[in-house]
């Protein structure tokens, strides 16, 4: 069984116009993922099932990675008091966030020597809100068809060239995506009967609200 | 207007049986109570579990689990009752014939349960119909499930026929329709019954938060 | 070259009813009695052909995966036993295996002995329940329910003594194990597990040659071996349809590799396959619990470095995953340094298995259908999450 | 002539009239219909209808019903029941004989043999025609 490097290197050898690259995961665990454009990520994953053997999708899922605030210090040269110094300063960076679908690779035909660690496939989308498109890898491994709805669902990727792309868990008419960080579900907490502390402000708050 | 127990007794000794015949209606029914085969999550196995044989709940006359509503007469709510089944909850106790009772089984039906900050639970099934018996627990063991039959029993025989504490099926101002809730955009629309689940007023804001809630 | 002339995609087929009525629509909804709970399958009928199915899901979805991400990591075992509430202690081993895989703890001898112990324990009730229901779809009602329960009932005693509660233990901590085993607990396991083959015998001699169960199931909702791996289908379906991958002779996580212990394979992949591919597994889970229950060691259940209550991982991410009873539950857990996981997420091998739901439907009748679909074997709790 | 006490009561020692047979004809109805008669009255007497949209609404599985469920069926059912309804019938004739069948002639057995025999040959045809096997 390659390791991610090896495959990455495969990769890159077979289809040298494949935009991939490597993530290194720093845990115990060394489960290295591979980063794919979603533009060639169908090339990619045709070429992992039918030539490296990897037949079997485990595991798709969504993980949203929301616009961090980065704050870096940055060597300036500025003027103070009339002399060239450098100065540290803390630039504030806005990252664009980014939606994400995470694929768990085995291969079950050659499953014989030794422990298998997953192959893990990274898709991520242009940005959260209007870029959110990303080819379904359904076709190629038939396993991805529901979860890939619950992704859609809970985090809103859209995968096209998915043949029956609904809503899985939620119910039709419902419009949020709930697992996304920035997702405020209803306050339908109302107070129980001993309203206690913020229980207790927000019961007030609609009452009073209710009052006028 | 029940026969005094003294009396009863006595005239027992002698052979004498006497009765009245609202202790037989009630006799009647709360002995052959068929639940409906409602099973939502963890707890419906704890259901099935006291319908086997080892803790048999035919010795109470309801191992008959209709699975229509039609020919039910409780619905066990063993299970979380998340948003996208409350409708359904509620249109099948609608569709329950009457003198029709509800068992929240296990802390999930009552108040959402551990599930209770789930953007899609419903926080306890009491928001939309009435509820006669509440089984805490996750899941409630068999044995409790048993007690709670029990006093559902109990309940049923204390039920008078006619005068002020007579049941819902027996008296015509009683509520019969549970409106169903629709699955709005971000929520049920309404979130709650008002009339089967009146909100407490919460203690008003300027006073001091007294403990007791008016109103 | 994306998808060239030999690339084969197995998307769910389409057949045309060939009767001359019109399509009855009809939901086998939420409410039913032969969905195992909530789970509902809009229907399109040509007579008694099912000529479209479409499943539902939705309806138990409690949200684990989002109160994952505010409870803390140790908040979230008594979670993990609600997912698949008829294996509650499997489900506690997978998350344990994956958070010590994300952290590198390791468990001492003995907990590893008592986890191998309570998940076959798991497996022969969760095999002979499934098995109970299976036949109870199939007209036999309540008798063959009652004997799996009544086994099922001894196990759980078993559990109950052990870690306080029948169903949800809430045993397993990372690095080893809550409470441990008393030497009278492993006697009156080794009694029942000696007591075990006799009952298998009685399901089999009440079950295996019964006509009517082999006239319904053998040939019905065959599933081949190259749609059920493209699937996705993991535990006795895929075993059923032939294909030898069970994790625990794969991924040799635990102690599995000292036992020996056969892994059944179907040949067919019909529901009579499956049927017998469970029994016999049972049969392997019982000789592995005669080798655990004789040789377990001495020495402590937890290892005293591993995490307890307050416990930050470093950053990272992990994906462990074990053989449950009803196929490969994995967790996936990413981590930002933080005291809950930044994100929390169980691999369902009930609502994957049940992919190839419609492919294995279409064209039988609705009866079968109820067949088919009590063979997959699911908990709703595990489908929705 | 006929209204004599006779012709209608019949005298017991001769049972030729049908006086029993009515009353237990009575009696048999009487036991089918007085607990739904009952029941009606209770009904009707004591707990009040109350009927609403949503009760009286088609069960299906909880949900609002689609669809409706006049459906034209494949033909192959018509033929079922045909079948099933022959063979019902003769059944029911098949009743008297049997109750009756030590006390009878062998001109009267040959006749029931021959009306028998006349429906086994319908299934016969049926059963060539390959009508009972389900496609």
């Amino acid at each position: 069984m390659k390791t991610a490097e090896e495959l990455l290197v495969a990769i890159q050898a077979a289809l040298p116009d494949a935009r991939v690259e490597l993530l290194l995961n720093p845990s115990v665990s060394a489960q290295h993922s591979i980063v794919v454009a979603p533009a060639d990520a169908l090339q990619v994953a045709v070429y992992l099932r039918e030539v490296e053997g990897l037949d079997y999708c485990s595991n798709v899922t969504g993980v949203d990675w929301p616009g961090k605030e980065i704050a870096e210090k940055v060597k300036v040269t500025k003027l103070v008091a009339g002399v060239e110094t450098e100065v540290e300063e803390t630039v504030k960076r806005r990252e664009p966030g980014c939606l994400e679908a995470v694929y768990h690779l085995f291969s079950m035909r050659n499953s014989k020597e030794g422990a298998q660690t997953p192959i893990v496939l990274r898709q991520r989308t242009g940005n959260r809100t209007d870029d959110v498109k990303v080819p379904s890898l359904t076709p190629v491994w038939r396993s991805a068809d529901f979860q890939e709805r619950e992704v859609f669902d809970l985090f809103g990727i859209v995968f096209e060239g998915h043949h029956d792309l609904r809503r899985l868990l939620m119910w039709d008419e419902f419009e949020d995506h709930p697992m996304r960080r920035d997702y405020v579900d209803p306050d339908d907490y109302e107070w129980e009967p001993t309203a206690h502390d913020e229980v207790l402000k927000r019961a007030q708050a609609q009452a009073a609200g209710v009052a006028e | 207007m029940a026969v005094e127990p003294k009396l009863n007794i006595e005239l027992g000794k002698q052979g004498v049986f006497v009765t009245s015949f609202n202790e037989l209606y009630n006799w009647g029914r709360k002995n052959s109570v068929w639940p409906m085969q409602f099973g939502l999550a963890c707890c419906a196995i704890e259901m099935i579990a006291t319908t086997m044989a080892r803790y048999d709940l035919a010795r109470f006359g309801a191992e008959v689990f209709r699975p229509s509503p039609r020919q039910a007469d409780l619905m066990i709510i063993s299970g979380t009752v998340t948003k996208k089944m409350a409708p359904q909850v509620v249109r099948l106790y609608n569709q329950m014939a009457e003198p029709r009772y509800v068992i929240a089984m296990g802390a999930c039906a009552i108040s959402g349960g551990p599930f209770k900050q789930g953007y899609n639970v419903l926080k306890g099934i009491d928001r939309y119909i009435p509820v006669d018996v509440h089984i805490p627990g996750c899941p409630p063991r068999p044995e409790a499930l048993l007690h709670g039959f029990m006093e559902l029993q109990k309940r049923i025989a204390a039920q008078p026929l006619t005068g002020e504490g007579r049941p819902r099926h027996l008296d015509e101002e009683g509520m019969a329709e549970f409106p169903v809730p629709v699955q709005g955009a971000h929520d049920l629309e309404p979130s709650a019954n008002k009339l089967v689940w009146p909100l407490p007023a919460p203690p008003v804001a300027e006073a001091a938060p007294k403990t007791g809630a008016e109103g | 070259m994306t998808t060239s002339a030999e690339f084969k995609s197995f998307l769910p087929p389409v057949i045309e009813p060939d009767g001359d009525g019109s399509l009855l629509e009809v939901a086998m909804g939420p409410h039913h009695p032969s969905t195992h709970g909530v789970f509902r399958m809009d229907l399109e009928l040509d007579g008694e052909r099912v000529i479209k199915l479409k499943p539902v899901f939705g309806y138990l979805h409690r949200n684990h995966e989002k109160i994952g991400e505010s409870t803390s990591y140790l908040g979230m075992m008594p979670f993990t036993d609600r997912l698949d509430y008829i294996c509650p202690l499997t489900n506690n081993w997978a998350y344990a295996l994956a958070v010590e895989k994300l952290t590198g703890t390791l468990v001492p001898e003995r907990a590893e002995y008592i986890r191998v112990i309570l998940a076959e324990l798991t497996r022969i009730q969760n095999h002979a329940s499934a098995i109970g229901f299976l036949i109870q779809e199939m007209g036999a009602s309540g008798t063959p329910l009652m004997y799996a329960f009544r086994e099922r009932e001894k196990i759980l005693d078993l559990f109950e003594w052990l870690t306080g509660a029948r169903m949800m233990g809430n045993y397993m901590r990372f690095g080893g194990c809550r409470v441990d085993v008393s030497p009278e607990w492993i006697e009156s396991a080794k009694k029942f597990v000696a007591g075990a083959p006799k009952f298998l015998d009685e399901f089999e001699a009440l079950l295996g040659g019964n006509e009517i169960l082999m006239a319904r199931t053998q040939g019905m909702g065959i599933l081949p071996a190259d749609l059920a791996i493209n699937a996705g289908i993991t535990g006795p379906m895929l075993r059923a349809a032939g294909v030898n991958y069970d994790l625990r002779k794969v991924d040799h996580y635990g102690i599995y590799d000292r036992f020996s212990f056969r892994v059944p394979l179907g040949d067919h992949g019909d529901i009579y396959d499956r049927y017998m591919v469970r029994i016999l597994e049972a049969r392997e889970s019982i000789k592995i619990l005669e080798q655990a229950l004789r040789d377990i060691p001495g020495g402590p259940i937890k290892d005293p470095k591993a995490p307890g209550r307050i416990f930050k991982p470093k950053p990272g991410e992990a994906y462990g995953r074990i053989e449950a009873p009803k196929g490969e539950l994995g967790f996936y857990l990413i981590s930002d340094g933080g005291a809950s996981p930044y994100r929390y997420r169980v691999r369902p091998p009930s609502l994957i298995n049940l992919t190839v739901l419609e492919d294995m439907c279409l064209g039988h009748n609705v009866a079968d259908v109820v067949l088919i679909f009590g063979s997959v074997d699911i908990v709703l709790g595990e489908v929705d999450r | 002539m006929y209204f004599k006490k006779e012709v209608i009561f019949g005298n017991p020692m001769v049972s030729t009239s049908y006086l029993p047979l009515l009353v237990l004809f009575l009696a048999a109805l009487g036991f089918g219909l007085a607990p739904l008669g009952l029941a009606w009255l209770w009904a009707h007497l004591v707990s009040p209808p109350k009927p609403n949209r949503i009760k009286n609404a088609i069960y299906e599985c909880g949900l609002e019903s689609r669809g409706d469920a006049w459906v034209q069926f494949r033909s192959a059912y018509y033929l079922y029941a045909i079948i099933f309804l022959i063979f019902d019938v003769e059944a029911i004739f098949l009743l008297p004989f049997a109750v009756a069948f030590t006390g009878l002639t062998a001109g009267a057995c040959l006749s029931m043999l021959i009306f028998v025999l006349l429906l086994v040959e319908g299934l016969v045809w049926a059963w060539a025609k390959g009508v009972l096997t389900w496609s």
